[in-house]
């Protein structure tokens, strides 16, 4: 198996606050790599030193084996690396077809095929999120839920190699998790690489081929998503006495 | 007693609360489930007084508080901590406490500010700092305890967990409790259902603006095909049907 | 020596204008381009009073800031009040208001130099008659000192309202997000008045004080200071008070510079070229805060 | 058609009479900073017209009909005032804006497009290009040095200036007119420090001009700024004389009291002139608008205006080309009129002997007429 | 007609030019780049083709060229320098741009006139090509509001972060908005200068700056569509107001008063809504219900169910 993704040693200190302390890991071609760990710990900080949208204090990354630390940010989307937001960064005034359609822009440059229908990816895409029936809508005036979904489409459509998700389904119920959750595994089977950042952690165990543990901006674990979840480190620092009934029910 | 009757809310032309019933009493939490798009924020919203109901009312101890503004609303004694964190991003954390105790007197400020610190070591340690820089769920305490501040009565809580690591949804269900125990009514839209229902004593779903169940809390938990009766055709509609997600 | 009274009084006068601009513009989110037409407003109401009766300067203050504070507070509710109600966001509402403030200033102006016939007005009818003295060579009138003791006090009290009072933190609260500043129970629509008024009356203030500095002024002097104003204000960084401070010191000194050490020909290419460098080197302003945003 | 300058429109055309009415625009600032000047201005060319009419100047039922157009203080507004005369085929000519900047954006139009065109004040070097622009009167700075008799009488030395460098007509007094002046007479020019259109405090550049010690200050500033600049001139401790400028006048100095007078300056025209034509324009002004005394813009917009009519009566006609050709032929003779008599034209402008007066903190005061 | 045509020629060519001002302004805004550059622009194109027509006589072709160009290379740099500033930060930076370059005009010796400018510029320009220019630059700004670029355009105004996650490189779009602004502000300053043959310090001040502004935001900012309405209006208003005399200017003053309150989105937004609340009370009101009724149907809550 390949790495798609190379980080050796990748730190941001925001003055004092190490958001990101040093941390090595690598993403396996074709798996849903998942990252855990408390609030606050870096995990959102991590995916924006990945896509070089927050400086690197040291450390270095490579893509597909080549160095990128030192590309500018809109170069990462044409190496194929694609992300959502913690929080819904969606165009106000764009409908949820033109918002998704920003992200079919990365990577075609013709955007009318045929009349005035979406390009195929686009539909497609919303199809897949479930919103293909609020195309021509506003993001104003859909629920915090359903914004989220939209945020994912826009990613997907971008055909990437790697998708980072950070936290993609707050705001979603369980069940719209799983469909989510299934969602990623089927673009897992069509080959797509994934790191998911979410707090669920059943969706987490149930998505995963790999996860990570943080903590204070250093890895503490990582391994198999069973494993890493029975770690009584993880389980200190991050999961608290709720889990802990909860997987006694199981 | 809260109260909401029979409330309708529209944006334009689409009405996204259909004649909702809803009612809290003190000293008990009660849960809002449903599905995205449901209005169940635009229910809190509007009885926080951030959007005008069209018609219906909202009542405490039958003193009526439809369609006050949100401050107004406020000094009546409800708190609503909004969806989606809202913290005042280049405040200090400290100052966003303060501001969330806007209303209240200056000692009991800082006895709850305490508590809050108390409750979330990291806000404490961060206190200076600009509440924008926080992660997502540092700011999500943050909206938490700045709720808090104003010492309501009445508490509207819009997916507090959200974001939140298993340990601090912990936290924060066990601190809803422990308000609930105090006398504060609490409504509270989770989608973290078990979380939530550990708490409540009543649960009310809605679907597309208006309540399709109600009922004790004990009924659900110990049945939990109850929920899915009451929610009927609404289980079989929505993305999943329409558009196959797998 | 005598550079540095000017500069003190020149910078003053910038001061009490920028103040008002800067304290509407850093709480509330308000940059009024009206604030110099209710300056020469509010003196040119005292120019016309002084037409009917006779008043002594101390009484022409207060009308003077009464007619600023109420003119301010009128455009508030009639134009800015209503730019925000319609506008979509906030960063939408941010452009409108800057062009109702245009819109609206040309009202005033309009009445003032139409019954002015655009010559210039002062306020002798008063009888005030400034005193000069003179220590050791540097020449200081009464004006100026009265103009830097308001200026000064007026900083000094607004920088501590707004960092140490509970209606200062509200205040500052709502120029970030106004909607969940409701929900803390904060009344917008007080803070935005008394803000206005603030502003206004500060304005009012100046006008009278530049007026008898100057002795007089025309319909369209406020636009000059406005300028200027907008300028020291973003120079010190929006929401500092002492930047505020600092940001008018700044230019006055730099104007009175070039103006004592050189033919005068490049006063405007001095001073705004150092708001340039500095913007340069402090995209926020010398005292402003970095905006806080993270990805 | 042609280019974008504008239409080439022929005017009335060439014939033996006149039509019944002549018609001529009037395009002045009655709004905005120049108004008070325009408003002035106004009432002579009003009062002009009405004794051309009243007399059967232009022959029996002919009348000169004036349309008076007001440029808002825009360029873009005085310019089109233009064309629209030109469009117009019943314009027989325009009587331009007083202020440069207006003036500056007509004058290419009028002189393509073969408009005779007559302003008052706009004392820029471009106004003038040809001969279909005419100027009442000169600009300042032609007589400004009418004021070396009193320099020289007084016996100053030397001499310190804060000016306006924005304006063209103050620019040319501050770099060049003074300077020249100064070197005739053998004085020194201490200090010459330059203020902009923003400048609204003076403290800085009077003190200046004061370290240097000067005998005499000139301070050339437009419109409320001579009243400030006056004040502190006196309030930082200067007591001697000042020399001003004509836009000082129409008691713009009044807001600066006591501190104002002493201020001298030259114009083209004042109410304590002894020449007779001026003196009966002043009776004939006085008559028509309740016994006020005219300032000068009245005595140029009057003197302009006549000069239209008489260019028309000498040509016989309302055609532009027939009534430059008389103008041009005017300007080569002497002019008699409210400005004073026997005046020659220089470069299509009227020559004028100036009169300095002094203000004495109320009213102005002739000093000196010149000869 | 053509009288009519004739006797509003100044004002038809002030409307035109106003166009490529207001564009130069309204360009970077759309790009959320608050830049009044454009003024200087026109400044600076007003003054360089005064110079090349008066010393080099070129004609209008290319002196429209040139000064363009010269004021574009001013633009860029000016970019390069500042492009670290947002919002009014940027703006103020911008006016003391523009109130610089009315410095040096002011002092610029026989390059500029000085305070009396320089006059004479007559060209060979003639309607047609004015014509011309201004409809290409309309085209071309044209390209930016449709499809593919107009959607990068505006996540580039409305999340810079975003818009570089979708791959687009915000540095070369801002200081393109630079260059695009320097070269329509100084072919609207040379077209000003060749129309009226003259230039003088009011052709670059902060009164141009506030018309500027203002006629993009009345008329709308977000398509040059905004921008041709606004320079129409306020190139005729000034025209249309005559009759109240004295009271223009309070009148003027309410008028922008009222259109900054009443249309949010300027003249053009409110034809644009007006257009589609026609189009969804007469034509679409069915299919818009469809969509409303779908989007309140969510999943359920199979999980509690389950569980
Ligand atoms: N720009 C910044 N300046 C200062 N501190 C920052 C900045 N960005 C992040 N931090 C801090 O770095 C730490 C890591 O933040 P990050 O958002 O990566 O956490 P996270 O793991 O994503 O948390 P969550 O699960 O709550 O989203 C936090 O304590 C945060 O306050
Ligand atoms: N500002 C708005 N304008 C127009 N429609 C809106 C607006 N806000 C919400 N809506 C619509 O109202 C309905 C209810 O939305 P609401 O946010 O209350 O749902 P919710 O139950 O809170 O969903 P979620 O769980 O996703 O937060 C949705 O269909 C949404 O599209
Ligand atoms: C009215 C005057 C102040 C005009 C001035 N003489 C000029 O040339 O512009
Ligand atoms: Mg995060
Ligand atoms: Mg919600």
């Amino acid at each position: 198996m390949t790495n798609v993704l190379e980080a050796s040693d990748v730190a941001v200190h925001y003055g004092g606050v190490r958001a990101v302390d040093g941390i090595s890991f690598a993403l396996e071609e074709g798996r849903i790599s998942g990252i855990i760990g408390p609030n606050g710990s870096g995990k959102s900080t991590l995916v924006a030193a990945l896509t070089r949208l927050t400086h690197l204090t040291r450390g270095e990354l490579s893509f597909a084996g080549a160095r990128y630390e030192s590309v500018r940010p809109a170069s990462i989307a044409s190496m194929g690396v694609a992300r959502t937001f913690q929080t819904v960064r969606l165009l106000p005034d764009l409908t949820v077809a033109a918002n998704v359609q920003l992200g079919h822009d990365a990577r075609a440059r013709r955007d009318r095929p045929r009349g005035r229908g979406l390009p195929a990816p686009v539909s497609q895409a919303l199809d897949r999120t479930g919103l293909a029936e609020m195309a021509h809508v506003l993001p104003s005036e859909l629920s915090y839920g359903t914004q989220r979904r939209v945020e994912i489409a826009r990613a997907i459509v971008m055909a990437p190699k790697l998708l980072l998700l950070d936290e993609p389904t707050a705001g979603m119920n369980q069940s719209e998790r799983r469909d989510i959750s299934a969602l990623l595994r089927q673009l897992r089977d069509e080959g797509l690489t994934q790191l998911l950042i979410e707090h669920d952690v059943q969706m987490m165990l149930d998505t995963c081929d790999h996860l990570f543990a943080m903590a204070q901006g250093r890895l503490l674990t990582e391994g198999r998503p069973a494993d890493v979840v029975a770690d009584a480190r993880v389980q200190e620092a991050y999961l608290g006495k709720g889990w802990k009934a909860h997987a006694g029910d199981q | 007693m809260l109260e909401i009757n029979d409330l309708h809310v529209s944006y334009g032309h689409v009405e996204a609360v259909a004649g909702v019933d809803l009612s809290v009493r003190p000293g008990t939490v009660s849960l809002v489930l449903g599905p995205n798009g449901a209005g169940k924020s635009t229910t809190l919203n509007a009885v926080a007084g951030m959007v005008r109901p069209t018609s219906g009312s909202v009542r405490i101890d039958g003193a009526d508080l439809t369609g006050l503004p949100a401050h107004r609303v406020v000094a009546r004694g409800i708190a609503l901590v909004p969806e989606g964190r809202r913290v005042f991003a280049p405040l200090s954390i400290e100052e966003n406490l303060r501001l969330g105790g806007h209303t209240t007197k200056a000692s009991r400020a800082r006895e709850i500010s305490d508590r809050v610190y108390e409750m979330f070591p990291v806000l404490h340690d961060r206190r200076r700092s600009a509440a924008g820089l926080l992660s997502g769920g540092e700011q999500q305490m943050l909206a938490f305890g700045r709720g808090l501040m104003s010492d309501p009565a009445y508490v509207l809580l819009d997916e507090p967990s959200m974001g939140l690591a298993p340990a601090m949804v912990d936290v924060v269900i066990e601190k809803v409790a422990v308000m609930a125990e105090a006398g504060i009514g609490v409504l509270m839209v989770e989608q973290n259902t078990e979380a939530g229902l550990e708490i409540a004593s009543e649960v009310t779903v809605m679907s597309r603006g208006s309540v399709v169940f109600r009922g004790p809390s004990e009924r659900v938990r110990s049945d939990p095909s109850v929920l899915r009766a009451f929610l009927g055709d609404a289980a079989l509609s929505g993305p999943d049907s329409s558009a196959p997600v797998a | 020596m005598q550079e540095l009274v000017a500069t003190a009084s020149l910078g003053s006068v910038y001061l009490l204008f920028a103040l008002g601009l800067s304290a509407a513009w850093g709480t509330i989110g308000i940059l009024n381009f009206a604030h110099g037409a209710i300056f020469v407003s509010a003196s040119y109401a005292c120019y016309e009073l002084l037409a009917i009766q006779q008043l002594p300067v101390q009484v022409l203050a207060v009308i003077a800031v009464a007619v600023g504070a109420l003119l301010s507070v009128v455009m508030q509710v009639l134009v800015f009040d209503q730019i925000r109600k319609r506008a979509k966001s906030e960063r939408a509402a941010e452009t409108r208001i800057l062009i109702g403030g245009i819109g609206a200033a040309m009202i005033p102006v309009a009445i003032a130099s139409h019954r002015t016939k655009n010559l210039a007005f002062g306020l002798q009818g008063s009888g005030f008659q400034a005193s000069v003295w003179e220590f050791g060579g540097v020449r200081i009138t009464s004006i100026q000192v009265v103009t830097v003791l308001c200026a000064l006090g007026a900083a000094t009290t607004l920088g501590w309202y707004l960092k140490r009072t509970r209606a200062g933190l509200a205040l500052r609260s709502l120029g970030v997000d106004d909607q969940v500043a409701a929900l803390m129970g904060i009344d917008r629509r007080r803070y935005a008045w008394a803000t206005m008024a603030f502003a206004g009356g500060l304005a009012g203030l100046a006008g009278v004080l530049l007026t008898l500095n100057l002795g007089a002024i025309s319909a369209e002097s406020g636009d000059a200071l406005l300028v200027k104003a907008f300028a020291c204000v973003v120079l010190g960084g929006v929401g500092s008070t002492t930047g505020v401070v600092v940001g008018c010191m700044t230019l006055a000194a730099s104007e009175t510079w070039v103006l004592t050490q050189t033919s005068g020909m490049w006063v405007e290419a001095v001073s705004f070229g150092i708001i340039f460098v500095v913007l340069l080197l402090r995209p926020q302003g010398i005292f402003g805060r970095q905006e806080v945003r993270r990805v | 058609g042609g280019t974008a300058a504008g239409p080439g429109g022929a005017g009335p055309s060439s014939g033996d009479e006149l039509p019944e009415t002549v018609k001529v625009m009037v395009s002045v600032p009655l709004t905005g900073p120049a108004a008070f000047a325009g408003a002035e201005a106004e009432k002579g060319y009003e009062l002009a017209a009405a004794e051309i009419n009243e007399s059967g100047f232009l022959g029996d039922g002919v009348t000169l009909e004036i349309d008076v157009r007001d440029t808002q203080a825009s360029v873009q507004k005085a310019a089109s005032d233009v064309t629209a005369a030109i469009a117009d085929s019943e314009v027989t000519a325009v009587l331009g804006s007083l202020s440069s900047a207006e003036a500056l954006a007509q004058s290419p139009i009028a002189e393509k497009q073969k408009m005779p065109i007559v302003y008052i004040q706009a004392g820029s070097p471009g106004v003038i290009l040809g001969d279909y622009t005419y100027r009442f009167p000169t600009p300042m700075s032609s007589y400004y040095n009418i004021l070396s008799e009193q320099i020289a009488k007084e016996g100053w030395t030397s001499i310190g200036m804060v000016y306006g460098a924005w304006v063209p007509t103050l620019k040319e007094l501050g770099e060049v007119a003074i300077p020249e002046m100064a070197e005739e007479l053998g004085i020194e020019v201490t200090s010459s420090v330059a203020t902009q259109q923003t400048t609204q405090d003076f403290s800085a550049p009077i003190k200046q001009v004061l370290e240097s010690d000067p005998d005499v200050v000139s301070i050339l500033q437009i419109g409320p700024a001579n009243a400030t600049a006056m004040q502190q001139l006196r309030q930082a401790g200067f007591d001697g004389p000042v020399l001003g400028n004509s836009s000082a006048g129409a008691n713009t100095l009044e807001p600066a009291g006591e501190n104002g007078a002493g201020m001298i300056w030259p114009v083209d025209f004042a109410p304590g002139t002894d020449d007779p034509a001026s003196i009966e324009f002043i009776e004939k002004y006085k008559t028509a608008n309740n016994d006020e005394e005219p300032f000068p813009y009245a005595a140029e917009a009057y003197d302009a205006t006549w000069f239209v009519a008489k260019a028309i009566e000498a040509a016989g006609s309302a055609n532009r080309g027939a009534v430059k050709d008389a103008m041009v032929e005017m300007a080569g003779g002497t002019w008699t009129g409210a400005l004073g008599s026997d005046l020659s034209f220089e470069e299509n402008s009227l020559k004028v002997n100036g009169t300095v007066i002094e203000w004495d903190g109320t009213r102005e005061n002739v000093l000196y007429s010149a000869n | 007609m053509s009288s009519v045509y004739d006797s509003n020629l100044v004002l038809i060519q002030s409307a035109l030019v106003a166009v490529l001002l207001a564009l130069s302004i309204q360009v970077p805004l759309r790009l959320g780049v608050f830049s009044l550059a454009g003024v200087g622009s026109y400044g600076i194109g007003a003054y360089v083709s005064a110079n090349l027509v008066l010393r080099y006589e070129l004609g209008s072709i290319p002196t429209m060229a040139l000064s363009a160009l010269a004021a574009a290379a001013v633009s860029f740099l000016l970019g390069v320098v500042i492009y670290r500033l947002a919002g009014l930060y940027l703006a103020m930076a911008t006016i003391a741009f523009d109130l610089t370059v009315a410095v040096v005009a002011l002092n610029g010796g026989e390059w500029t006139g000085g305070p009396v400018g320089l006059f004479g510029v007559f060209t060979d320009l003639t309607m047609g090509l004015l014509f011309a220019v201004v409809a290409l630059c309309l085209v071309a700004v044209h390209v930016t509001e449709i499809g593919r670029l107009a959607r990068r355009v505006t996540t580039v105004r409305e999340d810079p972060e975003l818009a570089a996650s979708v791959g687009i490189n915000v540095r070369a779009y801002r200081l393109t908005a630079f260059v695009v602004s320097g070269l329509v502000g100084g072919l609207a300053g040379c077209l000003n200068t060749l129309t009226r043959s003259a230039v003088g310090l009011q052709d670059v001040s902060f009164h141009l700056v506030v018309l500027a502004l203002t006629t993009v935001i009345v008329g709308g900012a977000l398509s040059w569509r905004g921008a041709v309405i606004g320079s129409v209006l306020f190139t005729w208003l000034p025209t249309a107001l005559a009759f109240v005399g004295d009271w223009q200017e309070l009148v003027y003053g309410a008028i922008v008063v009222l259109a900054a309150i009443f249309l949010p989105t300027g003249l053009y937004g409110a034809w644009c809504s007006a257009r589609r609340q026609f189009a969804v009370s007469f034509v679409g009101r069915r299919r818009e219900a469809a969509v409303r009724a779908r989007l309140h149907q969510g999943n359920v809550d199979k999980e509690v169910a389950a569980s």
